[in-house]
Formats: structure tokens, C-alpha cells, sequence
């Protein structure tokens, strides 16, 4: 296992010492593993607060900050936070007007989250929750345990986390968490497995001319493993069964071609360019796009694209002031 | 040899038995749920029964030993609940809450009350985590070693028998999970091709149920 | 190899293609391979340029914009750009005020760019060159082509681009370049290698226990290969070279741990904690920091470490608005 | 069979040679760029050959083929350096490039014409990378091959004799790159582990002689 750390137990509490001296814009509170920002946003507006297991960096300690989350909860590598530490964060940031819990489809942040809800409840604090589930390569059914939440949930962050900086209420905050969470969806592939650090090796073997399509942000295995192809293929086979679950002609699209961590941006910038390629050929208008590791799953190369249907309000809070050390523009 | 009731000393031998299994079985755990999920099962049971353990010896040497199976149990699912995270924290930490919960204030358990108590526990797992028979889970080793044990008191069994009984139908019912394809969990994601492997915490429960049967029968 | 291209001789002119779509704030010149704002600076404002080989993402076609370069010529992966793209960059950002060319010390970058300004010089436009060579791991000896410019470049770049857009003259924004470039240094170190992608292959071969201490930015082995350390003896042993060379007390200094491409964000945090206490120990006031893939090596995993010395005017302008797609605050 | 005079279709036959020998050897040239560079310089002579053939053809197929020697590595040089790049690309377009001004607008050079027209190449390298014996760069297979070349011519050689004596020392002198420490160039970030590979430009340079002294001698 080749990696910049020390003790592959300490992994986490080491990045949070770094990040902590690193980030001006961010508190970091070491013991109870949470990010705050540095200066808390005014009493009366809504607070959001997201979670999730460490490895996704910068989602989500580094997309805490003006216009986007008003804390996260860091779990161990690849693990889901515990309700301790999601309860701890919704009463510092609670102003009052309530806390909206950023939560991605997974049984362990799902079932934490709840928890954590019902803690805070019991406190007082009103919380509400969105929980993203725009990951088209998992099946949706009653029977399963639903889509992952990928991509989509750092396009919400921000949008979110610009509506709730206005002042909005919580039910109108919630309300457009819950239209962006339903008009996203996401498709990744890796080329490569990633180590968890406690683990120690690979999570998955895989042949130098093989990937692995379908891919989540955990290191998981895909849906199918294929033959390595052209970037102009890899595209396709992301883009074809996003557009095949939802209709996005006739509105303005953002569009996100992430990073897993070990894909350099030459990469990420050739992969969007085809991509838009392919998007405009369907139709769809492209009115903004972000590109780079901004949810990572350790050092496994690989990207994921992610489409959401825009509309004036989602555009309009896109283009938002936000400042955090992974995601910063208009102040 | 063998006890008619299960005293509070037993439960700590029990959950001291357990740890030492997860701990030899760390990287297994973590090899199974590797295959077919995100390669931290046997590093989060770890890390949460260490934290278990603290808590207890904190609790021996700080002079307040746990004076209820209850008080012993809420802190045990208390600390899994808070250290563990994943989807595994908040199971095995509801379970271990509504054992306690089930048992009250009890001293001692009697292979019926152990029973009753390790069946709320499983009744708390479905309530959070709402998988049913063949979701390829932990349910599928918990469920069929607690119907075990249950007709093995039915027939007269002692605690350590019983033990025993439910012990080697978790086993079966982790084995049984292999041709599974997964319903929940991570593995769900994977769709068929989650189908043959083992699941890794049915794996860890079927290890709960034998330091049970192996504490009871010492 | 495994990467997310399509031919391996298109890499550069695919991936501008999606730079272009991807980047509103940019303008992408396809045919000439240079990268120009999409909104020039004003007339009577001197001009930066630089470029180099490819491979190092988002430096420099993703550091042009307000506050930072006027223009990035880009070469084939590791190889310096040609006279004559630097040569119609010049001409393009010129606003009467003359350009500065930003060049890392490499023989092939620093002959082309030399070639270039004496093509601009006969064209008429005054041009100034500052050349980085801030790498400690290189010996600096008049017999030799002295150290490789590296992780100063985007530093000096930030800080030179703040200082030509109040208007400074060229003379003074040349002045600030060269107190910049003397100022800094840097020490890299890499646990894989990277494969150049018309080469198909990695540069070099390394085993699973080993990295290598003291590379620079194109792939190339190091000064030496030891057996893998924890982060915090690595970072010692990027520290100690760079505090022996230079006297950083006495001042504030600008810390910047940079990625090298396969490299998270989690562990360049984790780094960063290390490296920030080594240089608190060694009595260093740290005023700002960067952690990030600034300078990338394609794919390579791995970090460096650059320290400059500050003084007020260098951290004003450090402070300064900058908007580009790699770096971006304060507007 | 040898001639006393090389004209320009010789000139534009080695050119073509030379392409195909950096062509052949881009992998290995590449590779040894690996060893103690940045693994391009393969690809960068075979990308500059071929856009210098594009240019060639293009002169020749539309109608106005080079008139004189100048004329022709003007336009070969230009075409180096600008789709070159890196080191190589003004080094061997500066070469180039003199060689066509030594010449200027002769059609034809004898043995001792090509032989002042490649030193000025040799000095325009110089010029250009500072290079000095021994630093480990194309200058060490260049430079000795120039020496060979004008003592043969000395003692009376035609160009095809000279050229053969100057690719055997273009030979030697790559082959005597191998211990050398690099000083120039990025193999000198290397310091001691330079030593004990072949230098690529060397390398490449050994080539353009053998491929003059083939060309010359068909
Ligand atoms: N909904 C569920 N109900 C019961 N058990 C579940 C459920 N989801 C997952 N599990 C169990 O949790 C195990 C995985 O635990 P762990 O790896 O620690 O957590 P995570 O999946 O969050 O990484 C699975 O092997 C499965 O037995
Ligand atoms: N200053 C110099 N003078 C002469 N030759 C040089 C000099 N620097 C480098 N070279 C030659 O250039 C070769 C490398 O060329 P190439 O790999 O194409 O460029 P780069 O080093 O920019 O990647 C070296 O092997 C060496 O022979
Ligand atoms: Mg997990
Ligand atoms: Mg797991
Ligand atoms: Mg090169
Ligand atoms: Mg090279």
C-alpha cells in the first residue's frame, strides 16, 4: 500500500490536524471528528449540515463554507459518521430556523442520519432531511435498498446551501433539495481499485486492460467489468444510461464530470469534452458544468459524470457567491 | 460446565469472546466485504468492540460496574452505536440496545429471558435496517439462529445448549447466504454479480453466536 | 496503460477541446494550442505568459484568467511549447505595456522561450523573462543547467499576475518576478511513476516498499529511491533540504503542499499537518497556505513541497482577487 | 555509386533516411529518454521528422520545390522548432537551420562544403545549449563525428567516405555517453544515477549520421 500517511488507523485524525491548519475558513473540531465554518452564518437561517465517510475529500469537510454546508460530520474511510456526531453538528449550527441533513443513499448514512434526526428532534431542533440517490447504475426497487447518492449531492450542496443563505425557510430550503435530488442523475466507471488504508490492499483486482463500469465513490466494484476502451466509448457508456432514465431536452443542464482521485484533470477535461460532445448531440443544452475531484474515493483513477435538469432558481443559486476551500466563486 | 441462567459476568465473557473473534477475524471480515462491498467490515466490528471493551473497563475500574444487564447493554450499544458508524454500527448497536432494553433490570437471564432478550435485539435490526429473509444480511444468519434457539428451550434445553443449537444455524444460515444476490446493504449495488460470495456480516454475526455457545458451554 | 483518452497522439488536442467547452472564463486558440482570457486585461496593463509541456494540469492554461496569466501556451505531454506559439501569445495579450514570460528552468523550455522573445523583441514587444528554479533537489553549479523550476512557478504566478493587474509597469512587475523566484523553494517526492501517454509505459519501475525523493514535475526518477516512510519522515525529508538551502525565519511564509496528480486530497491534507509542524518547530511563521494538484505530473502519486518568503507586498498580492478555473478567490 | 557533389534530392534522400531511422527507433529512443529524462524523445524526433516531411511534400507537390540548399533547411529547421519543442526541437532546428545559412544558395556542396555547413550546425547547437564535451548531450555524438569528418576530407575523402568516418565516430561517441554524469539537459536533475545509460539526443544524433553516411554512400 503505497500512501502519504502515518498509521493507517490515524488516517482521518492526521488529514483533520492538516486540514485544520491548512483551511483559515474552517473550525475544525478534532475530537468529535466535525468541520464548521469558521464564522457561523447569521441567526434565523437555515443550516445544512452533510456526513458521510472520509476518502471523498473535498466532500464534505472541504465544501463547508459561505454558500454551501455550515458543517460536516467526517466518518472513518469509507464509513458512515455516527449519530453522535451528526447530533453535536445540527445543535452548533442551528440558528433557529432549523437544520437540513445532506444525507447520500447509503443503508449506514441512512440508518446514522436517522438516528441522529430523532436525537436532535428529542433536543428540539427541527431537521429535515434529503437523502440523493442519483446513481443510475444501481436498479431502483421496492425491494433494494434503492440508488446510491454520487455526484449529484455536490451539485445540491451548493445550490442548496445558496437558497438557505438567502434567508429561506426551512420547508422552502428542503422543498428544492427535494426538486434537484429528483431531476439528477449519475453514472461512474473506474479504471483502477483503491486501498482503504486499514485494509491495506486493493479492494478489487482488476487487469491492466480492464474496467469496471458502474462504479461507486467506495471503492466498490461496478455493475460489469469491460474491456478498456477510448475516452469517446467510456463517455457513451456513462452518458447513454443517464439519459435513458431521464428527460433532460427542453431545459438547461449543468453538467459534472468528477474526479475519483486518481485521475489527473488532463484526463477530467478530455473526458467533458466528450461528454458535452455527446450531451449536445442528444439535445441537451449545457448552461454550466464543473470539472475536477470533487468527490473522490481515495486514489482510484476513474470519473463520473452527473446531469441535472436546471431551471432559472436552480441556475440562479449556481451562480451564488460560495466560498470554501474546494468550491469558491462570485465573492 | 453448563449454568441454568446467564449471569452478567457470562454476558462480558460473551461480548469478550466476540471481540476476540472480530479481532482474529479482522482482515477476513474485511476480505468478504471487499468482494462485495467496501473493504471496512472487519475494521469497523474491530474498532467498535475495542470501544466496547474500553467502555467496559472504564466502567470496572472506575468503581461502577454495570449493575444491570441493561445498564451493561445500553453502553455496549451505546459505544457501537457511537464508534462504529457504517451500516453495522447502528445494527449491532440497536441490537444490543433492545437486549438490553428487553431484559430490564435483570441480574440473570434463564435460557427463555436470553432468549427473549436476543430476539428483541433481532427485532431492532429489522426495524432499522428493514431486511428480510434472503436480502443476503446479517438477518439471514441472526434470524435462523434465534428460531434454533428458541426450539431448542422449547424442548428443554439449557442456556448453553441452546446456545449451541443456534450457534450452528447462524453458521448454516451465513453459508446460505453465498448464492444470494444481495437486496440490501452495499452489496445490493452490485446486482448479480454480489452472488456467490459469502456475506460479511452474516459472517460476524454467525462468530457472535459462537463465542455465545462457546462462553456458555466453558 | 490505463487511462481516460482516446488516441494517445491526441491527448493535448482532445483534452483542449474540453477545456474549451468546459471553461466560459477561457478562450482556447485549438490550431496555435495556446489558452487566452475569455475578457483581455486592459490596454497599458503588462501581460503574463507562460507555458510547458502538458501533463501538468491546471498549470498554466487553467491559471489564465483576471489576477494570474494573460495566456498559457501549451506543448505536447513533457515537451516545452515552440517559439512560435509563445511568439503569437506575446503579440495576442500585448497591451502596450510589454509581457513577461514565465519559464521553468528546463533546457528545452528555457531555448524556445529564449527563441520566442527574440521573435517578439523583432516584432517590436518588449519582453521580460523570469525563470524559475526553486527545486532543492537539484544541485545548482555553473557547469550544470542548475535546478528545475517547479511548485514556485504557480506561486509566482499568483502573486506577479496581482501585481501587473494594478498596472504596474514592466520593469516593476519583472522586479517582483525575480524577488519571487529567489525567494522559494521547493523539494518533491513520488511513489509511482506515471506513464507518458504516447510512451504507453511507465517512466520508470518501482517497487511496492520504495518511493522516490526528490523528483521534479515530468515523470522522471528522483535524486534517490529509499524504502517507503510514514508521511511525517517523508516530510522531514522534503523539509530539511528546503530549510537548509534558504533562511525562512524572520518572515512570514507562503506553504504550499501540492499534489502530483494521483495523489488525494485527503492525504495532501494529511501532508500538509506534518510539513506545517516540522516548519513551526523550526521557529516559521506560516501566514498562508495551498494544498492541492496545482502542478501535476499526469497520473504520478506523490507530493511536493514549496516555501516562499513573504513580506507584505508579496502577501497582498497574494491576497489579491484571482479568478481562473484552478485558483480562484477573492472576487 | 559515390559522387564527388551532394545535391539537394541527397540532401532530402537523407533527411528521408533519418526519418525512418527515428521512426524505427521511436520506442527505443523514447526509452532511453525514460531511463534519465522524461520519455518523449522518440516521440518528439518522430513528430518533428514527420511534420518536416509534411513540408517537404507539400514544397514538392505544390509546385515550388526547394531551389536551393538554404531553401530547404530554412524550412526543415522551422519545422523543428516549431513542432519540436522541448530541448531537442531547438537543438536539432538550430542545426538545421545554420546548415541551410552556411550553404545559402548552392545546389549542390562538396565534400568540404557539407562538411562547414554540418560544423555550423554543430556551432549553432553550441550556441543554442552551451554544451560542452563530456555534459552528456547530442554534442558528445556530434561533435567528434564533425572531427572525423573533416579529417577524412583532409585526407582527401569524397563526402561518402567522410560521412562514413563521421558516423563511426558519432557511434563511439554515443557509446561513450554511457558513464558519463549528465551536466546539460534534464538527465543533469539526475546527478550520479545519470551514469550508466546512453544519452537519447546522442543516440538520435549517431543516427543522422549513419543515415548520411548510408545515403551518401548509395
Ligand atoms: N439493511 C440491512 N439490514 C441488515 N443488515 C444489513 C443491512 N445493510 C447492511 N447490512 C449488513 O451490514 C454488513 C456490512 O457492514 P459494514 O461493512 O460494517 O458497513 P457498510 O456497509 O456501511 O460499510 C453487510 O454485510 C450486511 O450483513
Ligand atoms: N544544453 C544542451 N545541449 C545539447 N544537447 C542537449 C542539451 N540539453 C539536452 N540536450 C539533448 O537533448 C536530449 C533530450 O531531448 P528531448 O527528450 O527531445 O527533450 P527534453 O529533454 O526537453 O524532453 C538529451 O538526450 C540531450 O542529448
Ligand atoms: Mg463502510
Ligand atoms: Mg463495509
Ligand atoms: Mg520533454
Ligand atoms: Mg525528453
Amino acid at each position: 500500500m503505497k500512501k502519504l500517511i502515518n498509521n493507517p488507523d490515524d488516517v482521518l485524525a492526521d488529514a483533520l490536524v492538516g486540514l485544520a491548519a491548512a483551511e483559515p475558513l474552517l473550525n475544525v473540531d478534532k475530537k468529535n471528528r466535525i468541520v464548521y465554518r469558521a464564522t457561523p452564518k447569521d441567526q434565523g437561517k437555515v443550516a445544512l449540515i452533510s456526513g458521510g465517510g472520509s476518502g471523498h475529500e473535498p466532500m464534505h469537510g472541504g465544501l463547508v463554507g459561505l454558500g454551501m454546508l455550515d458543517a460536516a460530520c467526517a466518518g472513518a474511510v469509507f464509513t458512515s459518521p455516527t449519530p453522535d456526531q451528526m447530533e453535536e453538528a445540527t445543535k452548533v449550527v442551528d440558528r433557529g430556523a432549523g437544520v437540513l441533513h445532506i444525507v447520500k443513499n447509503y443503508t449506514g448514512d441512512v440508518m446514522n442520519f436517522e438516528m441522529a434526526a430523532e436525537l436532535a428532534d428529542a433536543a428540539g431542533i427541527q431537521v429535515e432531511s434529503v437523502v440523493t440517490h442519483d446513481d443510475v447504475a444501481v436498479e431502483d426497487s421496492t425491494w433494494t435498498a434503492g440508488r446510491r447518492g454520487v455526484g449529484l449531492t455536490v451539485l445540491l450542496e451548493k445550490i442548496v446551501g445558496a437558497c438557505a443563505e438567502t434567508g429561506a425557510d426551512l420547508a422552502t430550503v428542503k422543498a428544492l433539495a427535494d426538486k434537484v435530488s429528483a431531476s439528477g442523475r449519475s453514472m461512474g466507471m473506474a479504471l483502477t481499485s483503491c486501498t482503504v488504508p486499514a485494509a491495506g490492499k486493493p479492494t478489487f483486482d482488476i487487469a491492466e486492460d480492464e474496467m469496471e463500469i458502474g462504479v461507486g465513490i467506495h471503492g466498490e466494484p461496478g455493475r460489469h467489468r469491460e474491456k478498456l476502451a477510448p475516452a469517446h466509448e467510456i463517455a457513451q457508456m456513462l452518458v447513454d444510461p443517464i439519459l435513458a432514465d431521464f428527460d433532460f431536452t427542453g431545459a438547461p443542464a449543468i453538467v459534472f464530470v468528477n474526479g475519483l482521485g486518481g485521475t489527473p484533470l488532463i484526463e477530467l477535461y478530455l473526458m467533458y469534452g466528450e461528454v458535452a460532445a455527446l450531451l449536445e448531440k442528444a439535445g441537451i443544452t449545457i448552461a454550466r458544468s464543473l470539472v475536477g475531484p470533487y468527490m473522490t474515493s481515495l486514489e482510484m483513477a476513474g470519473t463520473s459524470v452527473t446531469v441535472l435538469r436546471a431551471d432559472d432558481e436552480i441556475l440562479k443559486f449556481w451562480d451564488a457567491p460560495v466560498v470554501t476551500p474546494g468550491m469558491r466563486w462570485g465573492a | 460446565m453448563a449454568q441454568d441462567t446467564v449471569d452478567l459476568a457470562a454476558l462480558i465473557a460473551w461480548l469478550d469472546s466476540f471481540r476476540g473473534y472480530v479481532t482474529e477475524n479482522r482482515a477476513y471480515l474485511t476480505e468478504l466485504d471487499s468482494a462485495i462491498g467496501d473493504a471496512d467490515h472487519g475494521i469497523n466490528m474491530t474498532r467498535g468492540m475495542d470501544a466496547v471493551f474500553a467502555k467496559i473497563k472504564e466502567a470496572q475500574d472506575g468503581g461502577t460496574p454495570f449493575a444491570t444487564i441493561d445498564d451493561l447493554f445500553k453502553a455496549v450499544g451505546m459505544t457501537m452505536v457511537t464508534s462504529v458508524g457504517g451500516a453495522s454500527g447502528p445494527l449491532y448497536g440497536t441490537f444490543f440496545l433492545r437486549m438490553g432494553r428487553t431484559a430490564g433490570t435483570a441480574e440473570t437471564l434463564d435460557a427463555a429471558g436470553l432468549g427473549a432478550a436476543l430476539r428483541a435485539g433481532l427485532d431492532g435490526v429489522v426495524a432499522r435496517g428493514k431486511a428480510e429473509a434472503g436480502d443476503k444480511t446479517m438477518f439471514d444468519a441472526m434470524s435462523p439462529a434465534l428460531d434454533a434457539y428458541d426450539a431448542a428451550v422449547a424442548g428443554g434445553a439449557d442456556p448453553a445448549a441452546a446456545a449451541q443449537a443456534a450457534s450452528a444455524a447462524a453458521d448454516a444460515g451465513r453459508d446460505a447466504t453465498t448464492p444470494l444476490v444481495a437486496r440490501k446493504g452495499r452489496a445490493s449495488y452490485l446486482g448479480e454479480r454480489s452472488a456467490g460470495h459469502l456475506d460479511p456480516g452474516a459472517t460476524s454475526t454467525a462468530l457472535l453466536f459462537q463465542a455465545l455457545a462457546e462462553t456458555l458451554a466453558a
